[in-house]
Formats: structure tokens, sequence, C-alpha cells
């Protein structure tokens, strides 16, 4: 077994070597980024001046936080080591290299959409594939209210008022507060009592007449506003983007509930292909709402938050004003990341993560055992989709020129989920680890390996520059074959995987594998198996 | 006709067989009893080959199995119902029954065997495109053993026949295994908690506690047995 | 030798690496052109390519990485508009101009960037380009307009229906696809609604694909596209359906410039693979880049000039032998004046139907 | 606008759609073999595809100057796609989803995008040595809208269609024979041969399939065989369809014929090609819109264009898929592959 | 406690479930017993919302239970174990009963995130109910063990704890002596005789094994094809014909069945 060595190792104390391996390596980073320094240092110079070496001295840099994470050291030596990397060095680099916050801020905006989708996938086995719809509705919201587009669609709505748009906003309200209230009366009506084919349809039309009101009401308040378009040239006031900051997270988590409503009843890949189906809805919805998102050619520029005493202490720190706000935003995803890992944390250990494992490991049981299904996946989902939201509006405020819907494609949901995968499911340092990854593989390790060979004679075609794909495709197989359960498992599924796995494995396929999740689920009791379990465990309000 | 000799199966660092060595006998029944979690189902899966053992060796008449993928030991005129059943839930009980007789390429020999499958339990003949997974427990363990016959095995290893059956169908069950072993002169290892019926067929008897062999020998005489008695048939 | 680096911004890797790849083949051109001259000046200049995957994010990323290299002075880029708008922004404060091979986008220039500038026309130089040629030379009373949803294509199909709209000539239809394969209800569509033409606001790569369908189904209603077009590619992927064709460019024909010869022989030489149309801008634009540093270099007394001086020595200066003529800029980077040729697509050839003399809507 | 130019418009849109329904349907045929035993979206099968388009391409770039018949070079081109991408279909099997047989089933899907990651670039590498990237397939003769020599009542045949105001290519007939052709012969395969049956035993239960002497690597490989090898005569027929192809091509139409295959009932084959077939008639159905509002003078229908063609068909199979969880024709306790 | 009136289900042409009329008192240990497919499990399904029947009604004190959710009958005091265990194969044992008493804990999702005075009371109840439990089925020693590697048979007596854990007013056995050796079996019927007696929870049973049967119900009901064919105390059932012609077999007609510790045969 290759577990004892490791721990034989790990049991040392580990305090000093991280230390001096943090020290070195934050001193490296500085230096490699500073241009006049290489410039002095000559031939060791050129080697750190190298796009590959530096994207290298980075990830190395970061791994500090790993081994803070993961050595055997005195606790006060993680504290330092984290705080001074992330707190000191990493600003102090980002001077001379701006790159730097935008790698990080990148690596935090991935690492919490990864958290996000972790619950979604890792805990509750829900498989999403869209979850970057919400992540697109987060970004839209500050990018159509933190620009100039806001004002773009109130003047829309002022030379387009319709008739009566005092009777519209009157009709708009009264729908609203009566469907509400009967959504609400028939809710409270049917509570333990068998909904009837009556109360289902009545929700359902009130729902609808709901979202009719809204609308409404929407629309007659955009129109009543519409004088304000002069003022709202370049956007809603900066002080709200702190408002926003919490009604992306509250819309992001509506519109997870509004699309997990209809398909949460699926299961497995169902579920995976059809909330792949509603992101792309999202994004050609951004793509041909024009009058909202301004579609293909992108919002105007966005605001973000200032914050004077920042801006003025990363004045005085020596930081150019075009930095200010990447200098904030790092910051602020400092500090939303470590909210959401606590909220992880929090909900991962509480009853309503318990539920959610049980839910992925057997729904048929976990409803026999109290757990209404629906409401807990839509729990999930929306708790996922919700820092998704933040994000969404960070990336917006970061992006800053324009966003587009071209942030917002599938391959941005996949890549999200290979963060979860590859990291370990289920595990929040494990996905944490995944987005950083994954991130600095795209952003700044492929990347430099076509920037390093730029110079040398390398023929077109094979030139690294042009293989990232390749690269990152065999570092993600080969990562997965060799580690399964991802880079820092998720402790139940590393026991589940490797019992029945080492040296004398089962000739076939090992029988847990088999008593597993899956065939449990199809060699279910008698009955169990049939069409009327899918109807009835998928929980008909 | 089936020997193990010293036989070590792990799963994963559970050590589940600590060294179990029996004869099974051509021509023969033995029973193979034991609490919960004394390793028998792991006995019968290391003999089929889907568990490998760490050590030891399991001889098939003769000839060293442990390493062989099931689907070769099957070929060799192997046979097992396995624990839980394990019936195809999306084939329908006639699929179920043709895939048992995968290996045989004659399809009026497998016509036949369906029949006499069905003679045996004509709960079956009564569903034969009912989905498995839809079947009662008893009615999947009737579909499992019927399955398993239709190779026409040499040697079969069952795994608690019994369990979920009826009581006049454990009587069924076993007089399935006596007039196998009498006409066929099928070899048979056979698990079962029911262990005083599992004795009165049996011939001779191995008793396994804790991954560990404790008893062996003839059936009649363990059966007689104070300690058996007293732990395994559960009187006083 | 001090070394002097040409950024490229562009996607070399995924889908539209191709398109990619031909800007930053056609920059190396000419920075390879210019190495010696450079290099009598005692510097060396070399060529690094940037990817941007076509995606903004990850645009912004390496644009921060360009601008944290010193010894870049100036970028060629990008192909999407929705990359360079970000790009742009993320570099404009450490001053390091860019020159654009492919954005024809408003919003590109509009923001007013010191350091943005682009050779291709804009969107609404374009399109009334396109939209003209449409009226006059082709008398089309019935237009149908497809774009690509992207930020290029839907930019110039939008300019080229107002235009068509402002001269009362009947748009049927306007609609976007991202569709790459399958034409078919566009096509039926045009069957039904016989149009006197189709505008498609696109890249040929799409394009291609739908004129080859759509003359498949017997239709020769001509096509119209944007420099988006400007491929040899065009004609082959179209195949015998590669008739009736025009779009509007900057570039010249290839067979009307002796250096456009000598660019494409190079090209196949150095790439193996025959120049298209990004190729051509992407050189140019290169050369531009090259000619702005070498400005500077000379205005700063042959010793290395700042980003600031550079980004000057573009916006100033008066770049020639391109093979799209010769190129100012004014005051928000767009090309002052340009010739912008139409080109016919007739029987898989390509010649030269009309010229345009567009100039920048500012000076 | 009246009913005598409408109604063969609205044919040939259904008509147009059916026969992109074949293409996805094809397309889907090969998701749906592999996800029935391994219950994996192998997303790689749109390279595996594209592997076919090129095998394709290159055979009849190869065969331009021969004399030979158009229907032999189209044979030959079919059976080398099969060959190709069946293989490179059990290679990957073999390399990466293999060693993982026991890992949770999400770890194959990644393994599985990578994969894909990798086949685009290798394929584009492979076509960029020679210098290409687009590649246009070119037909040999035969294959235009003129459907053989006059007099023949093949050409009664086309003329027929014409005059009824269907807008069909030869191409477009051998598409969707070939199309019916594998769906027959899989369908055989499958539900009704003692190979079918080992594989659909295998897909339920491995183990025990051991336990009836069952080869479960032998009967994967040889799900990844056909399955590879409905892929390569998707691709080569996609070639032809659309007329060109590239190592990124596989992507869109994959994803919808894997929307197809979920839409029909995964892991069941008619339903497959009935997901296909919806898909393609709905997609085109849904380009149209704008036009019958402006027909019909419905301003909101009006603004429904082609760029709608996608999230459509995805709408449509969010609403079937709420009332009928399990697809079209995929009883959980109906065939599975 | 329990009253049905009148179940029915089928299942495509076949009867599964026939007009079945049950009445289980408060406090009773009552068993279902009959052929195998003869449908009591399904009978169980009705009852617990997994399947929605036909027709008939089912009411747990007077509440109408027919058209809830599965969770919602277990809320309402039904709690019931699988026939094939169905574990949660990730979790401990600990956690298996924590799941278990997820109905009965009141914390929301706003106290996790805050981890309010209400959640942390919470989770120590659960903590202590899931001890309490094991130590009463005699599973004491498997706290932190991961369920799935329990022996068989301690799976199956898991499986009732977990049940327990939802402090059901009525539980439904589905087969809890499959696979358990007679010794076992003693044990475990003592353990049903514990959970009515001291927990005063009422016992619903399925069970082929007739030592248990017999010895243990108080009310015995017998289904073939779906359809009632008898019920009533056990040595009632013991000798009823058409029971010992459909289901008892030859072993019945030799009375050993009942008598503690009889040898089935010789
Ligand atoms: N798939 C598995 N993974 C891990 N441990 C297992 C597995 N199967 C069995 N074990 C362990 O191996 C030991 C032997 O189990 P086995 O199933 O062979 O016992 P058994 O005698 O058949 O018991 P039972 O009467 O309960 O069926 C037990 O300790 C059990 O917990
Ligand atoms: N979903 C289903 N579809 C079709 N038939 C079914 C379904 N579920 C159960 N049946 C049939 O209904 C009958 C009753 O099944 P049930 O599982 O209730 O039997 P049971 O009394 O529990 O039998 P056992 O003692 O063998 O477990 C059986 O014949 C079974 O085959
Ligand atoms: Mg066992
Ligand atoms: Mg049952």
């Amino acid at each position: 077994m290759t577990a004892a060595p490791t721990q034989a190792r790990r049991r040392q104390d580990m305090t000093l070597p991280l230390l001096l391996l943090a020290a070195v390596t934050s001193l490296v980073l500085i230096i490699s980024q500073h241009g006049d320094v290489l410039a002095r240092l000559g031939g060791l110079g050129t080697f750190l001046g190298n796009p590959l070496v530096r994207a290298v001295v980075l990830s190395l840099f970061l791994a500090n936080l790993l081994f803070a994470y993961r050595w055997r050291t005195q606790p006060w030596a993680k504290v330092l080591v984290g705080a001074a990397c992330l707190l000191l060095v990493l600003p102090w680099a980002g001077r001379d290299n701006t790159s730097l916050f935008d790698t990080a801020i990148q690596i935090g905006i991935f690492a919490a959409l990864a958290l996000g989708l972790n619950i979604v996938v890792g805990l509750a086995g829900l498989l999403d594939l869209g979850y970057v719809a919400f992540f697109a509705v987060g970004a839209y919201m500050w990018g159509i209210f933190g620009s100039g587009q806001i004002a773009t669609i109130l003047k829309y709505y002022g030379e387009h008022a319709g008739a009566t748009n005092a009777g519209t906003l009157v009709i708009g309200l009264l729908l609203t507060v009566i469907t509400a209230a009967s959504m609400l009366f028939i809710r409270r009506a049917g509570k333990g009592r068998a909904p009837s084919r009556a109360s289902s349809i009545s929700f359902g039309l009130a729902s609808f007449g709901l979202v009719a009101g809204l609308t409404l009401t929407g629309r007659a308040l955009l129109v009543l506003n519409a004088a304000k378009a002069q003022g709202l040239a370049t956007g809603l006031d900066a002080g709200f983007f702190w408002l926003f900051l919490a009604l992306s997270i509250f819309a992001a988590a509506v519109m997870g509930v509004l699309i997990g409503l209809p398909v949460l009843r699926l299961k497995g890949d169902y579920l995976a292909i059809i909330t792949l189906g509603l992101g792309e809805v999202i994004r050609v919805l951004a793509n041909n709402l024009t009058l909202y998102t301004n579609g293909s050619q992108g919002t105007p520029p966005i605001k973000s938050a200032s914050v004077p005493w920042l801006d003025a202490l990363a004045g005085r720190l020596g930081f150019s004003p075009d930095q200010y706000p990447l200098f904030f935003l790092y910051f602020l995803v400092l500090i939303i990341i470590s909210l959401i890992i606590l909220v992880n944390i929090r909900l991962d250990r509480s009853r309503i993560g318990r539920a959610w494992i049980a839910i992925r490991d057997d729904e048929v049981a976990a409803q026999a055992m109290g757990i209404p299904l629906m409401r807990t996946k839509l729990i999930a989902f929306a708790t996922g989709a919700s820092f998704a939201g933040i994000m969404g509006m960070i990336f917006a405020a970061k992006q800053a020129a324009t966003i587009t819907p071209e942030s917002f494609v599938l391959n941005q949901s996949i890549g999200v989920l290979s963060m979860v995968i590859l990291g370990g499911m289920g595990s929040i340092p494990g996905v944490i680890l995944g987005a950083a990854v994954v991130t600095l593989l795209n952003l700044s390790i492929l990347p430099s390996l076509g920037e390093a060979t730029a110079n040398m004679n390398i023929p077109q075609q094979v030139n690294p520059a042009q293989l990232q794909r390749l690269v990152f495709g065999v570092i993600l197989v080969v990562a997965m074959l060799f580690r399964p359960e991802g880079l820092l498992p998720n402790q139940r599924q590393a026991m589940q995987l490797h019992e029945g796995e080492d040296d004398n494995a089962p000739a076939v396929d090992s029988i847990e594998a088999d008593s597993g999740q899956d065939a449990h689920a199809e060699m279910a009791s008698p009955g169990l198996a049939g069409r009327e379990d899918d109807e009835r465990t998928g929980g008909v309000k | 006709m089936l020997e193990l000799k010293n036989v070590q199966t792990y799963y994963g660092h559970i050590h589940a067989l600590k060294g179990i060595s029996m004869v099974v006998p051509e021509g023969e029944i033995v029973a193979l009893i034991g609490g919960n979690g004394a390793g028998k189902t792991t006995t019968l899966r290391t003999v089929s080959g889907m568990i490998k053992a760490r050590s030891g060796e399991v001889l098939l008449r003769g000839r060293n199995i442990n390493g062989l993928s099931p689907n070769a030991i099957m070929q060799m005129g192997m046979s097992h119902v396995p624990e839980g059943r394990r019936i195809f839930p999306q084939l329908s009980v006639l699929e179920n029954l043709e895939i048992g007789a995968y290996t045989i390429t004659d399809r009026k020999v497998v016509a036949e065997r369906i029949e006499e499958g069905f003679a045996l339990f004509p709960r079956l003949a009564e569903r034969q495109k009912q989905m498995g997974g839809t079947l009662s427990g008893g009615e999947q363990q009737m579909l499992a053993i019927a399955r398993a016959l239709m190779v026409d095995p040499k040697l079969l290893l069952l795994d608690e026949p019994s369990m979920g059956l009826s009581p006049k169908f454990v009587e069924v069950i076993f007089d399935i295994i006596e007039k196998l072993n009498r006409e066929r002169s099928t070899t048979i290892l056979l698990v079962e908690q029911n262990a005083s019926m599992a004795l009165a067929v049996a011939k001779h008897a191995y008793v396994l506690q804790t991954g560990e062999l404790r008893l062996s020998g003839f059936a009649a005489d363990i059966a007689r047995d104070e300690s058996v008695r007293k732990a395994y048939l559960g009187e006083e | 030798a001090t070394v002097i680096k040409i950024a490229t911004l562009s996607p070399l890797s995924g889908g539209q690496s191709d398109l990619g790849t031909q800007i930053k083949n056609g920059a190396q051109l000419a920075v390879n052109e210019y190495k010696a001259q450079f290099a009598k000046l005692g510097f060396d200049l070399q060529l690094v390519g940037y990817d941007d995957q076509a995606d903004p994010a990850t645009g912004t990323a390496s644009a921060r990485k360009i601008a944290a290299d010193k010894s870049i002075l100036a970028v060629v880029g990008t192909l999407n508009s929705g990359v360079a708008i970000p790009s742009s922004a993320a570099l404009q404060p450490s001053h390091v101009a860019m020159v654009s091979p492919a954005n024809t986008a408003n919003q590109v220039t509009d923001r007013g960037l010191s350091n943005m500038n682009r050779i291709v026309a804009r969107d609404d130089a374009q399109g009334p380009a396109g939209a003209n040629f449409i009226m006059s030379n082709l008398k089309a009373k019935k237009v149908y307009i497809i774009n690509d949803k992207t930020a290029y294509g839907e930019g110039l199909a939008k300019e080229v229906e107002k235009a068509l709209k402002a001269k009362n000539v009947q748009v049927v239809a306007y609609e976007g696809t991202e569709e790459k394969n399958d034409f078919s209800s566009i096509i039926a569509k045009i069957q039904l609604q016989k149009p006197d033409a189709v505008y498609f606001g696109g890249i040929y790569n799409q394009a291609g694909v739908f004129i080859k369908q759509l003359r498949d189904k017997g239709l020769d209603t001509p096509v119209i596209g944007g420099d988006g077009f400007d491929s040899a590619e065009l004609a082959t992927i179209a195949g015998a359906g590669a008739n009736n064709i025009y779009f509007t460019t900057v570039a010249a024909p290839i067979d009307a410039l002796p250096a456009a010869k000598i660019f494409a022989g190079n090209y196949q030489k150095a790439f193996k693979k025959p120049a298209q149309g990004f190729g051509a801008f992407g050189y140019d634009a290169g050369k531009v880049v090259v000619q702005g540093v070498l400005a500077a270099i000379k205005n700063n007394g042959n010793k290395l000039p700042t980003r600031v001086q550079v980004e000057n020595a573009i916006r100033k200066g008066a770049f020639s032998g391109l093979l799209s003529g010769s190129v100012t800029f004014n005051s928000v980077g767009d090309r002052k004046a340009a010739k912008m040729y139409v080109m016919n697509v007739q029987g898989g050839k390509y010649k030269l139907a009309t010229t345009v003399n567009v100039s920048a809507p500012r000076n | 606008m009246d009913l005598s130019t409408l109604a063969p418009f609205l044919v040939n849109v259904v008509v147009g759609g059916l026969v992109l329904g074949f293409v996805y349907a094809i397309i889907a045929l090969g998701y749906t073999m592999v996800y029935g035993v391994l219950q994996l979206i192998n997303f790689a099968h749109s390279e595996v595809f594209v592997t076919g388009a090129i095998v394709g391409y290159e055979v009849f770039r190869v065969l331009e100057p021969s004399p030979m018949n158009g229907y032999l070079k189209l044979i030959i081109a079919l059976i080398a796609a099969m060959i190709v991408s069946g293989g490179l279909n059990v290679l990957i099997e073999r390399l990466a989803y293999r060693p993982l047989r026991n890992a949770p089933k999400l770890v194959p899907l990644i393994t599985a995008i990578g994969v894909s990651l990798i086949l685009q670039d290798l394929l584009k590498i492979i076509e960029g040595l020679q210098g290409r990237f687009d590649l246009t397939y070119t037909l040999p003769q035969g294959f235009s809208n003129k459907f053989c020599a006059t007099g023949s009542s093949c050409a009664a045949f086309g003329d027929t269609l014409r005059r009824i105001g269907v807008d069909l290519q030869v191409k477009d007939i051998i598409l969707v024979v070939v199309a019916l052709l594998s769906l027959a012969v899989l369908n055989y395969l499958v539900n009704h041969t003692r190979l079918g049956r080992a594989i659909r035993a295998v897909a339920q239960d491995r183990v025990t399939a051991g336990l009836m002497g069952i080869d479960s690597n032998r009967m994967i490989s040889a799900t990844f065989l056909i399955g590879g090898a409905l892929g390569g005569v998707s691709g080569v027929l996609f070639g032809m369809k659309f007329g060109t192809v590239n190592a990124y091509s596989g992507f869109d139409p994959g994803i919808i014929a894997f929307t197809a295959a979920v839409l029909g009932g995964i892991g069941s084959i008619p339903g497959a090609v009935l997901g296909g077939l919806l898909l393609g008639v709905i997609q085109n159905l849904i380009g149209v819109t704008n036009v019958l509002g402006s027909i019909t003078g419905i301003a909101n229908l009006a603004a429904i264009d082609a760029s709608y063609q996608r999230i459509g068909a995805f709408i449509v199979l969010v609403l079937i898929l709420i009332f009928k969880p399990t697809g079209l024709l995929g009883k959980s306790n109906t065939e599975k592959v | 406690m329990l009253e049905v009136r009148d179940l029915t289900k089928t299942f495509g042409g076949l009867l599964a479930v026939n007009s079945v009329n049950l009445t289980v008192p408060d406090r009773t240990i009552v068993s279902v017993i009959g052929p195998n497919g003869a449908g009591k499990t399904t009978f169980f399904n009705m009852i617990t919302g997994i399947y929605q029947p036909d027709k008939g009604s089912i009411q747990l004190a007077g509440r109408e239970l027919v058209g809830l959710r599965p969770d919602q009958v277990t809320e309402a005091g039904i709690a019931r174990t699988f026939q094939n265990i169905r574990l949660f194969s990730t979790m401990t044992v600990e956690e298996n009963l924590m799941i278990g008493r997820h109905p009965r804990l009141k914390a929301s999702y706003v106290d996790a995130l805050f981890r309010t005075r209400r959640f942390h009371e919470d989770e120590r109840e659960a903590r202590e109910a899931a001890r309490a439990i094991l130590d009463f089925v005699g599973l004491g020693r498997y706290l932190k063990e991961m369920a799935v590697n329990l022996p068989y048979g301690d799976q199956r007596t898991l499986e009732i704890a977990r049940a327990l854990a939802t402090t059901p007013k009525l539980v439904l056995l589905d087969e809890p002596a499959a696979g358990m050796n007679p010794r076992e079996t003693e044990t475990l019927k003592a353990l049903i005789r514990r959970i009515r007696d001291d927990l005063g929870v009422t016992v619903v049973l399925i069970e082929h094994d007739m030592r248990l049967v017999m010895t243990l119900s108080e009310h015995i009901t017998v289904l073939d094809y779906g359809t009632k064919i008898a019920e009533g105390l056990p040595h009632q059932i013991r000798n009823d014909p058409r029971v010992m012609e459909a289901y008892l077999g030859r072993g019945a007609a030799a009375g050993d069945y009942g008598k503690e510790g009889g040898e089935v045969r010789a």
C-alpha cells in the first residue's frame, strides 16, 4: 500500500520546509515578474523571464497554499503562509504584472463556480451541463444595470410606452398580488394532504399569472422610469454595486428554482441534456434579446464599485490607477470565496447536506426516510446557482469593457464540470484545487508553451501554441486514469473506490462497483424498477 | 472436482477469507454454512472468479483457475447462482434464460432447456415476457436458479437458494437439488442459512466462521454437533 | 541586441484556430520582412503569438500578459470584436498599440482608445458600400440578409440593413444563424421569397457552405458579403457553386498588386499552406505595426522607443506598401480613407468588380 | 402568398428537416449504442464521426481521377470510414474508458471530453500537415439532383418528385436509405441475435454476465466497434450532405444528435431515430417561423428566425421530457440496448 | 392504527393486489404472508406511497394517505425496510441513521448557515438518537463503519434501525429475516418484540420464515394472487387447508412450523 510511506512522511513536522518554500517561491515570483530586475540578472533573468518558467513559478507559488493545507505543520505557519501569499506577495507581484490579478480573479471565479457545481453534482448527484447559465444571469444583471445599456432600455420603453402605462402597472400589481396570494393559499390548504389534480392545475395557473403579473409590473416600472434614461447614460451609480451583489445571488437562485422546477423530476443523463439545452437557451437569448443585452455586440462598458480608501491605499502602494479596479476585485473575490467555502462547509455538515448525499446514493430510500426529493434538489440547484450568480457579477465588473454571449458557451459549463471531477467530486479543497489547476493550465501554463516556443523553429502544425486542447486533453485523461477519485478526493468516495482495488484486484470488475449505486437502482426490489417508480419518486406537487 | 488450497481473499483491506482449504468431490453435494459475514459468499465468488484470491489455489478438475475471468471459468462447466439473485432487470424472463444458455450455440438444446426450466417453475412460464426487474423477490430467485441450470452444469454453486422463497418452494428447491445430484450427478456446493435442510441433503459440510474453517466432515455429523446446533440452528 | 517584440492576439487553439493562425502567420511574414532592417539598428525583432481562444476572458488575460512584457511594443489582433474590446481596454493603460486586422464592429474604435487602430473598414463604412453595390450594380429590389450572430457578422449586416432601408430597398428578411452545416430552412425561405440578392454577414467558412447548398438547390441569386469572405477557400468550399458571389474588402486583388503575388508565394513557402484572407490582413496589420515601431525608433534617435511613442507613431504615421494600399489613421484609429474593392467570384475565379472610396466618419 | 406556393414550401421544409433528421439519427445511434452499455455520454463520438467524414473525404479525393463508378466510390468510402472509425472507437474505449470501469460514472465522462479535445487537435494536425483545414467534399458524378440518365425509371422518379414540388437530390435519397438500412441492421443485431442479447446483458450487469460465460470486455469492444462504424457511416453521409467538414465540425451536430437520442429515450434504437427526425423537422419549422409569421401577420412569430433553431429544439426537448421523463420511446422497462 | 380498505393495483393485465382490506390495531405485530408473487411487497409499496393504488384507501389513525408522496407518508409516521437492502452506500452507519432522523429535525437552511443554537441542538439530538437506536438494535459497535461493509444480516438490522430513527408509529418490515440463520432470526425476533413493547411501535411484517411469523404475529393475513385468502390467529392459519395448499406445503402438513426450534426434516 502506498498510503503507509505517505503517512510516515506526513507525520513529520513540515513547518520549516513550508516556510522556506513559501519564502523562496515568493521571492522568485516577485523577481520573475519584475522586468527591470530581470534585465539586471542576465542569463538567469532571461530564464526567469521565459513565459513557461514564469507560468511554472506562478504555479509553484500557488502550490504553497496547497502545501500549507496538506502538510502537517504548526497551525500558525499555515495561516502565515496563506495570508502572506494571498494578501502580500500576490498583490505585490501583480503590481508589476497585472495579468496575475487577472489570473487570480479568474481562479477565484472558477473556484466559486466549481464549488457551486460541486453542490449540485458532487453532493446531490444532479448532473448539470448548463451551469454557466446562472453565471450569465449574474453577469448580465450587472452588465445591464451597471452600464449604459439600462439607459438604452429605458429610452426604448419611453418611446414605446404602450397606451396606458398606469393601467399596465395596476393590472400587473393586482395580478401579482392575487396570484401570489392564491398560490400561498393553495399551498397552505393542501399542506400534508395529497395534491389533487385540481389543486395542482390551479397552482400551475396561478404561477403563470404570477409571472405575467411580474412581467407587466416590471414593464410598467421601466416605462415610468424612462425619463431617467438621460441620467443613466453610463449605468447606475457605482454605489449600487453592493446592492446588486446581493441581488445577483438572489436572481440566480430564483433562476435556479425556475429552471429546476420543471427539470428536476428527470433523472441522470436526461437531466444532463436538458440542463445543457437550457444553458444554450440562455446564451442564445442573450445573443438575441438585443434590446436588453445588446446581443452579440456586447454591453457598453461596465462599472465596478469604487472604494475610495482602497484606491488610496493602492495608490500609496504604488499601483497605477488602471489597476485599482482589479486590486479591489481581487480582494473582493478573496472575501467572497472565503464566504462561499464557509457556506459550503456548513451546508455539507448539516441536515440538508446529508439529505443531498442521501438522494445521490439512493433516491427511493431517501424518500422513504422522509426526504422531500423535489424541495431538496431545488435547494441544491438554487444554492449552486447563487454562487454562480455572484461570480457572474464579479466577472462582468472585471471584464469592464464589455460582456458578450461568447463568454457563456457550453464549453464553460463543461470546463467547470471537469474542474469538479478533476479535483475530486464532493471534496471542497478538491474542487478548489481542480479549479485552480484547470484555470492555471488554460490561462497561464498552456498559452506559455506557445509563447515560450514562439521563436523556435517548430513547424506550424505541431506548434504547441496550437495544441493546447490536445495537451489539456492529455492532462485530463491521464489525471483521471491515475487518480479517478480526483486530485484531493472526498473521503467517502476514496474509500469506495479503493476497496477491492489493490494488487490483486478482482479478475473482471470488482464486486462492489456493481453492488454500488447504479446497479442498485436497477436491481431494485421487484417493482421498484417499474415505470410507476418514475412517476412517483419524482414527487408530484 | 473442486479443491481450495489455503485460499486468502481480500476486499480492499478487509480480510474476508483467511486461508480456506476444502474439497468438493465429484458428484456430491457439499454444504457450506456459517454465520453472517463468515465468508460463504466470498468463497463462492472466489471459486467462480468474481473476485481473485490473493494467495492459495482454486483447483477445478486439478487445474488452477484462480485469476481466470468468470466467463472463462463458466465455460468449464460451472454455474453460479449468486447472492442477491442478480437477474438482468431489463431483460424479459425468457431472455434471462437465453442469456443463461449463452455458451450453448445449439438452438434446439437451448429451447429444450428452457422448456425444462419452465417445467420446474411454472410461474416463470406464465411470465415469459415480463421484465426480470419487475418480478417479485421469490420469482427472481426461481429465475436465477432456472438460469443457472440452462447450461446443465457439472458443478453448481448455490448461494442461499432458498432465500425469499415461500416454505412450499423451499421444499421444491431442495427437491430439485437432490434430483439434479441424483439424476445428472451434478456436483453442488451449497451455501444455506437454512442449515438444517442443507445438512440434510448434503454429504459433506464445512462450517465457516469469520473467514476461517471451523469444522468439516460428514454433514450428518455436523448436524449433530452441539456447537453447530447452538450457533447456526438456533437451538439453545 | 535589444529585443523588440510584436505580439499577435488571436485564437490559436480551438475551433477558430485556423483563422487566428492565418493572422499570426501573416504578421510573421511582415516581421520577417523587417528583421534585417531592425538588426541594422541593433534590435532583434521578434513575433510572439498569444492565444485568446476566441474567448473574451482568455483574451483579456492574454492582453494583461502582453502589457506586462515590456519588450512588447505593439499588438496585431484580434479576430473577434468581442475579444478586441476588452483586450484593448486592458492594454490601453500601458499604451500598447493594437492594430486590428479583422475587427469591423463600430464599437471597437468608437470608444476612442488611444491604442486601438484597425486597417479594415468599419461596419458603417463597409455595410453601406455593400448596400450601394447591391442597389446600383446589382439593381436588386428585394434583399435577404443573413448574419452569423457574431459581433462581426451581425454588426455588418445591421449596417447593410440600415443602408438599404434608407434607400427604400425592400429587406425581405433579416435573420441570424449559428448553424454551420444545414441551411435548408433558410434556403427554403429564399426559394419562397425570391430575393434579388442575399447579403451574408459572416466568415467564408460558413458562407461557403451556405452558398454551396444554395446553388445545389438551383438558386443563382447573387450572394454578397464583407471582408470575411476574402479567402480563396470560399471558392473551394462553395465548389461548383462559386458563382455570383461578391464581397467588399480593403485588400487589393492578388493579381492587381505584384506585392500580393510575392506575399502569397512567401506564405506558401513558410507555412506550407496557401495564403488566405486573414493572412493578408494579418500581414498588413503586422506591417503597419512594424513600420510604426520603426518610425518611433527613428523619431527617438535610433534608440528603443517607449510604448507611448510607438502608440503615437502608429496613430499619426502613414504606412505604405501594404496589400491594401496605404494607411493613415484618424483620431480614433479608423482608417482615414480607403479604397474599397468589390470582388466578384465567378466560376471559382476571383476578379475585381468595382472599387469604392470610403472614408472614416471622423477625422 | 397563396396556398399553391406555400404548400410546396412547407413540404420542402419538412422534407429537408427529415433528411437532416436522418443525419442526426444515425449519429445518435452511435451515441445510444455506447450509452446503452456503459451509461456514458461518449463525448468523443463527435470526433469519431468527424474521423469518418475525413476518411470519406480522403477516399473521394484519392479516387477522384479514377473512372470508377460513383456508387462504388461511395461504398468504398463508407467501408473505409466504418473500419477506421470503428477501430478508433475501440481504441478509445481500451485506453480511456476500460481502466475506469469501476470509477464513478462521471469520471469516464471527463476522459471522454479529454479524448474529444485530443482528437480534435490530432485531426487538425493530420490534415494540417497537408496544408488543409476545411475539407470540401468533391462528390463523383451522379450525386446531383439529376437522378439518372433520362428515360430510365429512376429519372422518372426524380421527375415525379420535382413535379409534386419535392426538392430532393440523389444524395439525400442515399442518405435516407443508408440510415434506414443501418437502423434495421442495428435493430436486428441488438434485439434478435445472441450477440445483441449478450451486449444487453453486459449493459445491465457486467459481473453477472460474466457468470453466464459472457466476456464483458469483448462485448463492450464489440459495442464500440459497432458504434464507431455507425459513426463512420454518419461521417461520410454528413460530409456528402453538407459539403465541408473540419476537425472541429463534430461538436455541434454531436450535441444535437445526443439530444435526439435523449429525446427518443436514451438507449432505444428506434427512439434515437425518432428523436433525430423530430429534431430535424422542428429545427426546420422553427427556421421558417418568421416567414409564417409575416404571412399570417403575427408579429411575434416573425421575430423567431433561424437563430432560434437550436434552442427551439431544446425547448421542445424540455416540453417532451416534462411529460415523458424517459423520452418518447424509452420506457425504463422496455428494451435497452 | 392502520386501516386499509379495498386496496387494488394492477400492472398491465396483472392483478397484483386485489381489493385487500387490512386492519392493524395499535401496538400489535401483524404479518402478511403468501406465496411468491402474491403481491405482498406491492401492498407495502402502496402504503408507503411508492406506488399509487388504482383503488382503495389507506388511513393512518384516521388520516388518509393515498396520494401522499413517500416522504410525506414517512412524516406521517410510517417507516419501512426494503426486501432488497437499500442502505446509503457512501455513508457510515451513523450517517445512515441521521438520515433516518431527517423528518424529525427542525433546523432549517438558515440555521445551518449561521450555526444557530437550534442547529447545534438538532445535530446533537440526531447523533444521540442514532447512538441510542443503534444500541437498541444491538449494532452499537458499528457506529463509524461504512454501512456497505457490514455483513448481510447486520445490514438488514441496520435498515430496521434506520426506519426506527424516523420515530414511526408503524413500521413495515419486508422479509427482515431473509439471509439470516435460525440463530440470528431468534435475535431478530426478540428485537421486533422489543420494538413493539419498548418503543410502542406497531409492526407489520412480510416474512417467509414461518417460525418467526407463527411465534411473533398476533394476526396473520394471507395473500395469494393478490387476493386475501385467509386471515386470523397463527394457529388458525397454520391449519387452514387453503394456506397449506397454496403456501406452506408438506412441511406444514407435518406441523413443524411454529414449534420453537422444530426441525424441518430429519
Ligand atoms: N463487496 C464487499 N466489499 C467489502 N467487504 C465485503 C464485501 N462483501 C463482503 N464483504 C465482507 O467480507 C466478509 C465476508 O462476507 P461474505 O459476504 O462472504 O459473508 P457470508 O458468509 O456470505 O455472509 P451472509 O450470510 O451475510 O451472506 C464480511 O465481513 C463482509 O463484510
Ligand atoms: N412493476 C411491475 N410490473 C409488472 N408486474 C409487477 C410489477 N411489480 C410487481 N409485479 C408482479 O406483481 C406480483 C406481485 O409482486 P410482489 O413483489 O408484490 O410479490 P411478493 O408477494 O412480494 O412476492 P415475494 O414473496 O416473492 O417477494 C408479482 O407476480 C410480480 O411479478
Ligand atoms: Mg452471503
Ligand atoms: Mg416481496
